[in-house]
């Protein structure tokens, strides 16, 4: 499917990460975003509110990001495409409704411009702490797609697929942006409507009389539906049977959450991504995701210079994480490297993932910049003893 | 040329975000190479230290931020002190006259231009920047005149844009004047020429 | 006080007439639709239903003025009256007493 | 008005609600002598008499007793989380306008947790119809204290009686910019009924608050006696006021409640003023959202 002209600002651009996710999310057919002004994510929703007009959308500023999130999977149950854009602190506020969106299996994208944690902590700094709240965040259990751009360039390109991952699995997608993406200015090459794939929402051609909203049976994911087309159906935060009804036992829980993590942990080979460079007969693996790819790229260059055999790995969908291909790695590697603007969050999935075959080193960073290209040299020369 | 590093600050209210933003635009979009722009500021939104760091490149620019810039345009003497040492041995600096009164190290070139009294001369001082960006033009001659005008041209509020392509050749001929080779060159370019690019909304 | 002046159609003017249905074991025993009948027509029944509640019976089958009342009130869902058509019994168009519940009782 | 019904005399006759319910799930899960279900009652009757099309109806309600509402009507229902319901109902609202939106959901969820949403909805004049139901306590959980507790009144975490001023919810609503606010009880069945029939044919942040009674909890705690007890209490406390000044209509422990229509204006709503102001300001360039709702639907 190829998407609406309207949204698609065709051209060569110089945009920051912010505006160019915003283009990204038009480009993709979104036409509803409800948000709360919040450093350093608020040139997104800005960018959209001036376009929003022309082509058929409405952004509503809603009081908080607690509203924002709510009103987002209230739209989501139109047909319409829709987004919220946040922040750290309001990322905690959103997690409420982000487990609504996820128990009634709502697509919608949340866009999440880290900064400096915990509370309010750098607002206009940058930070990769919110990486695990983007897959535990909400309680109770549930698998999310979080995936995370290096560039503005990959901020427009990542949104749209962001959109279709969130249509294809019915969940909502975690937009993890970090500050320096956000607010950092390159060329983004916009292409014309018709060489963008959009995923559409494929609506369910059931009766209203034999369609049910949470039948998976024989299917990964339930056909959807949206409000105002004559179903009149049911859905509900609580645990529920498969026509939407809330049912309180062990067994439905099972039934229930079981499909919410299966959908995701079964597909998880298909929505995978990341680029790798030179991991053949490396001895050490890079493992980075967001600014600190780029960052990490310097440190690889001076290592190789030093002779040290490094490969890159490259997380552009952080979760599910790629557990597969770091447990084949696991092994054949001396060892993995993990910086991340963070106190140790990603570097736990990979040690896990490399269950003792390999050592694994993380690289923290607290934040509000980002690493010397020094520290991770000093870290991969340490793995590769 | 392989890689540039660009340091740019001065006041919040300067513009100096903008002044960076047009000559990334210009090296990445109109002369067709890289550009990647970091800001920085402080929560206020005016008169606090402000800075902005380019990096061109003819690649692809991996590495985002700067650590030697071989360029430093400086616009408050505040900036000035707080980054002068990290301008590389044989750098070159382009300073706001009558602000900042830098010491330039042996081998560093310095280049000063009074860019609010040229502002003001126009009636404007908020178009300060712009002058500073029509004599960082001359002074560096990283893009031509005409790519650097067209940024101007699309970056600058519409209505605004007659104003600021005159700010912009006034710092030019500044240069001109002062540094280059006497020659005013006004008469380069049809100024209308770039009025058919596509403005860009920003 | 008041003063009840008869119509002047008086003669033309037709009662009408309904039939209460009672499901039984819906009834939660609240009471509400005994209460508020303005005719009277119902009580709580000596008996149980399924959950152990006395549902309400019908003890004056044909003085029900289908006011609708009982169905209303009723927060369970379990009990409604329907007119009884024309041709059994005389009808009057009009809706019971707009007035409500609150003149109506007792 | 369909008021003329089939005769039905056999014992598994349905009701007349039942096309408006999902009778899958009846009975209820509300206490004896709850009046949710008379108010799920009056507004499946509003439903049928102002025909509305209920194919392009919505219900969202939040949690909490009043919050299973939405579970119980047979339109597109949506049960979300506690507070929430106003704001997710804009967003459905805003997502397909061509939608009537209802949000049913009781006085904690609405002006307690979901206070927030409630004023700023309001305040922008979203168009939703609210029915709030105010049993002036939390029940589901137990008889907490609730924002619109009477002074003095006991609840399980007001042992020794309520010092905190309640809400008086009509005057917060008229005070936020609601265009119809109106209060009765659940004994005013055919008032509830008429002022949810005239609301659904409106526009604007519509507020109809209505008292009910609970007994498992509200009146236990107060020793008020059984729910009948307490609609023998609002037929005699309840005093019709309409217009009243709704700074006048706080409710007080046990005394009287001043029902009526307090507010009912036009005034544009938040889609028609962002309409109105676009056209002004962008003339042919503006495109409004389709009223089926964004781009994209074959």
């Amino acid at each position: 499917m190829k998407t609406d002209p309207a949204g698609v600002l065709t051209g060569t651009h110089y945009f920051d990460g912010d505006w160019a996710c915003g283009e990204g999310a038009m480009a993709a057919g979104c036409r509803f975003v409800a948000g709360y002004p919040i450093t350093p994510s608020t040139e997104v929703v800005e960018r959209i509110s001036g376009r929003f007009p022309t082509m058929g959308g409405t952004f509503i500023q809603m009081e908080d990001e607690l509203g924002s999130m709510a009103a987002v999977v209230g739209a989501a149950w139109t047909g319409t495409k829709c987004m919220t854009v946040t922040s750290g602190p309001g990322f905690s506020l959103m997690m409420e409704n982000i487990g609504l969106g996820a128990m009634m299996e709502t697509p919608c994208v949340v866009v999440n411009v880290q900064r400096g944690g915990p509370s309010t902590g750098l607002p206009t700094m940058t930070g990769q702490a919110d990486i695990m709240q983007a897959r535990w965040g909400s309680h109770g259990d549930y698998e999310l797609i979080s995936l995370s751009p290096q560039s503005p360039q990959e901020a427009f390109d990542l949104v749209i697929e962001a959109f279709n991952l969130s249509e294809l699995y019915r969940v909502p997608v975690m937009f993890m942006m970090d500050e320096c993406v956000g607010h950092m200015t390159e060329k983004v090459i916009i292409p014309p409507a018709e060489e963008i794939e959009i995923v559409q929402r494929k609506l369910s051609d059931k009766s209203p009389e034999e369609y049910l909203p949470y039948d998976f049976e024989g299917k990964e994911i339930p056909e959807i539906i949206r409000a105002g087309d004559g179903y009149r159906f049911h859905t509900t935060g609580l645990t529920h049977d498969k026509r939407g009804y809330p049912v309180m036992s062990a067994e439905c829980q099972e039934f229930n959450v079981r499909h919410l993590v299966d959908k995701i942990r079964q597909n998880a080979d298909d929505i995978v991504r990341y680029d790798e460079e030179q991991i053949d007969g490396a001895d050490v693996v890079v493992i980075a995701y967001g600014i600190t790819a780029r960052v990490t790229r310097m440190a690889i260059d001076m290592a190789r210079e030093k002779g040290v055999k490094v490969g890159f790995m490259r997380l552009i969908v952080v979760w599910p994480f790629p557990e597969k291909r770091i447990r084949e790695l696991a092994g054949n590697v001396k060892g993995f490297v993990v910086p991340e603007i963070n106190y140790g969050q990603v570097v736990l999935e990979v040690e896990r993932c490399a269950a003792g075959k390999s050592t694994t080193v993380g690289v923290p960073h607290g934040g509000g910049g980002v690493h010397d290209p020094e520290v991770i040299l000093e870290a991969i020369m340490g793995a590769a003893q | 040329m392989s890689r540039a590093e660009i340091r740019i600050t001065g006041f919040g209210g300067q513009g100096v975000v903008l002044s960076g933003h047009i000559v990334g635009h210009a090296y990445a979009v109109n002369a067709g190479h890289h550009a990647t722009m970091i800001q920085s500021f402080g929560p206020e939104a005016r008169g606090s230290a402000c800075s902005t760091m380019l990096s061109i490149s003819e690649e692809e620019v991996l590495y985002p931020y700067i650590r030697r810039p071989d360029i430093f345009v400086v616009m408050s003497s505040e900036g000035y002190e707080k980054y002068c040492d990290e301008l590389k041995d044989d750098g070159t600096l382009i300073y706001e006259k009558d602000l900042v009164e830098p010491q330039p190290k042996k081998g560093q070139k310095a280049f000063g231009v009074p860019s609010t009294r040229i502002a003001e001369s126009l009636g404007r001082t908020i178009v300060q920047n712009i002058v500073m960006v029509g004599f960082f033009t001359g002074v560096t001659g990283i893009v031509s005149r005409e790519d650097m005008r067209k940024a101007v041209e699309a970056s600058v509020p519409s209505g605004t844009e007659e104003l600021n392509l005159k700010a912009f050749d006034a710092g030019w001929d500044y240069y001109q004047t002062e540094y280059g080779e006497g020659g005013d060159s006004k008469d380069e370019e049809p100024q209308e020429k770039a009025e058919e690019e596509g403005k860009e909304d920003r | 006080m008041k003063f009840w002046r008869k119509p002047l159609d008086y003669d033309k003017v037709s009662v009408p007439h309904g039939t209460v249905t009672i499901i039984k074991d819906r009834c939660k025993g609240c009471g509400f639709c005994v209460e508020y009948c303005p005719k009277d027509v119902l009580v709580m029944s000596e008996g149980f239903n399924k959950k152990g509640y006395h549902p309400p019976e019908v003890v004056k089958e044909g003085e029900c003025v289908n006011c609708n009342l009982c169905e209303m009130i009723c927060p369970d869902f379990a009990i409604f009256s329907v007119a009884i058509p024309e041709d059994e019994a005389p009808e009057n168009e009009e809706e019971a007493s707009e007035e409500g519940e609150l003149d109506d009782e007792d | 008005m369909s008021n003329v019904k089939q005769k039905v005399r056999a014992e598994e006759a349905e009701h007349p609600i039942a096309p408006y319910l999902r009778m899958d799930r009846i009975p209820h899960i509300w206490c004896p002598t709850c009046g949710i279900g008379t108010v799920v009652k009056c507004y499946a009757t509003a439903l049928e008499e102002a025909e509305v099309d209920l194919d392009k109806t919505a219900i969202i309600s939040g949690i909490g007793c009043t919050g299973r509402v939405a579970g119980y009507m047979k339109l597109d229902a949506f049960h979300t989380t506690h507070g929430r319901a106003i704001p997710f109902g804009t967003g459905l609202k805003l997502g397909r306008p061509e939608l009537n939106v209802t949000v049913f959901s009781g006085d904690g969820d609405l002006v307690g947790i979901g206070g927030n949403h409630f004023i700023h909805a309001a305040r922008r004049n979203i168009d939703l119809l609210v029915i709030l139901v105010n049993n002036f306590i939390y029940a589901m959980t137990g008889g907490q204290n609730a924002p619109t507790t009477p002074l003095v009144a006991r609840s399980s975490t007001m042992p020794f009686g309520n010092y905190e001023a309640p809400f008086n919810i009509p005057n917060l609503a008229k005070c936020c910019g609601a265009t119809y606010v109106a209060r009765w009880t659940c004994l005013h069945i055919r008032r509830v009924t008429k002022a949810f029939r005239e609301a659904l044919g409106k526009k604007g942040f519509r507020v109809i608050e209505v008292i009910t009674p609970c007994a498992t909890l509200y009146s236990r705690l107060n020793k008020l006696g059984t729910g009948l007890d307490l609609m023998k209490f609002y037929h005699d406390e309840a005093d019709i006021c309409h217009g009243a000044d709704t700074r006048d209509v706080e409710i007080d422990f046990q005394s009287r409640i001043v029902c009526g229509k307090f507010v009912d204006e036009e005034k544009p709503t938040f889609s028609e003023r962002r309409e109105e102001h676009y056209r002004n300001k962008l003339g042919d360039d503006f495109v409004g959202m389709p009223s089926e709702g964004g781009w994209l639907h074959e």
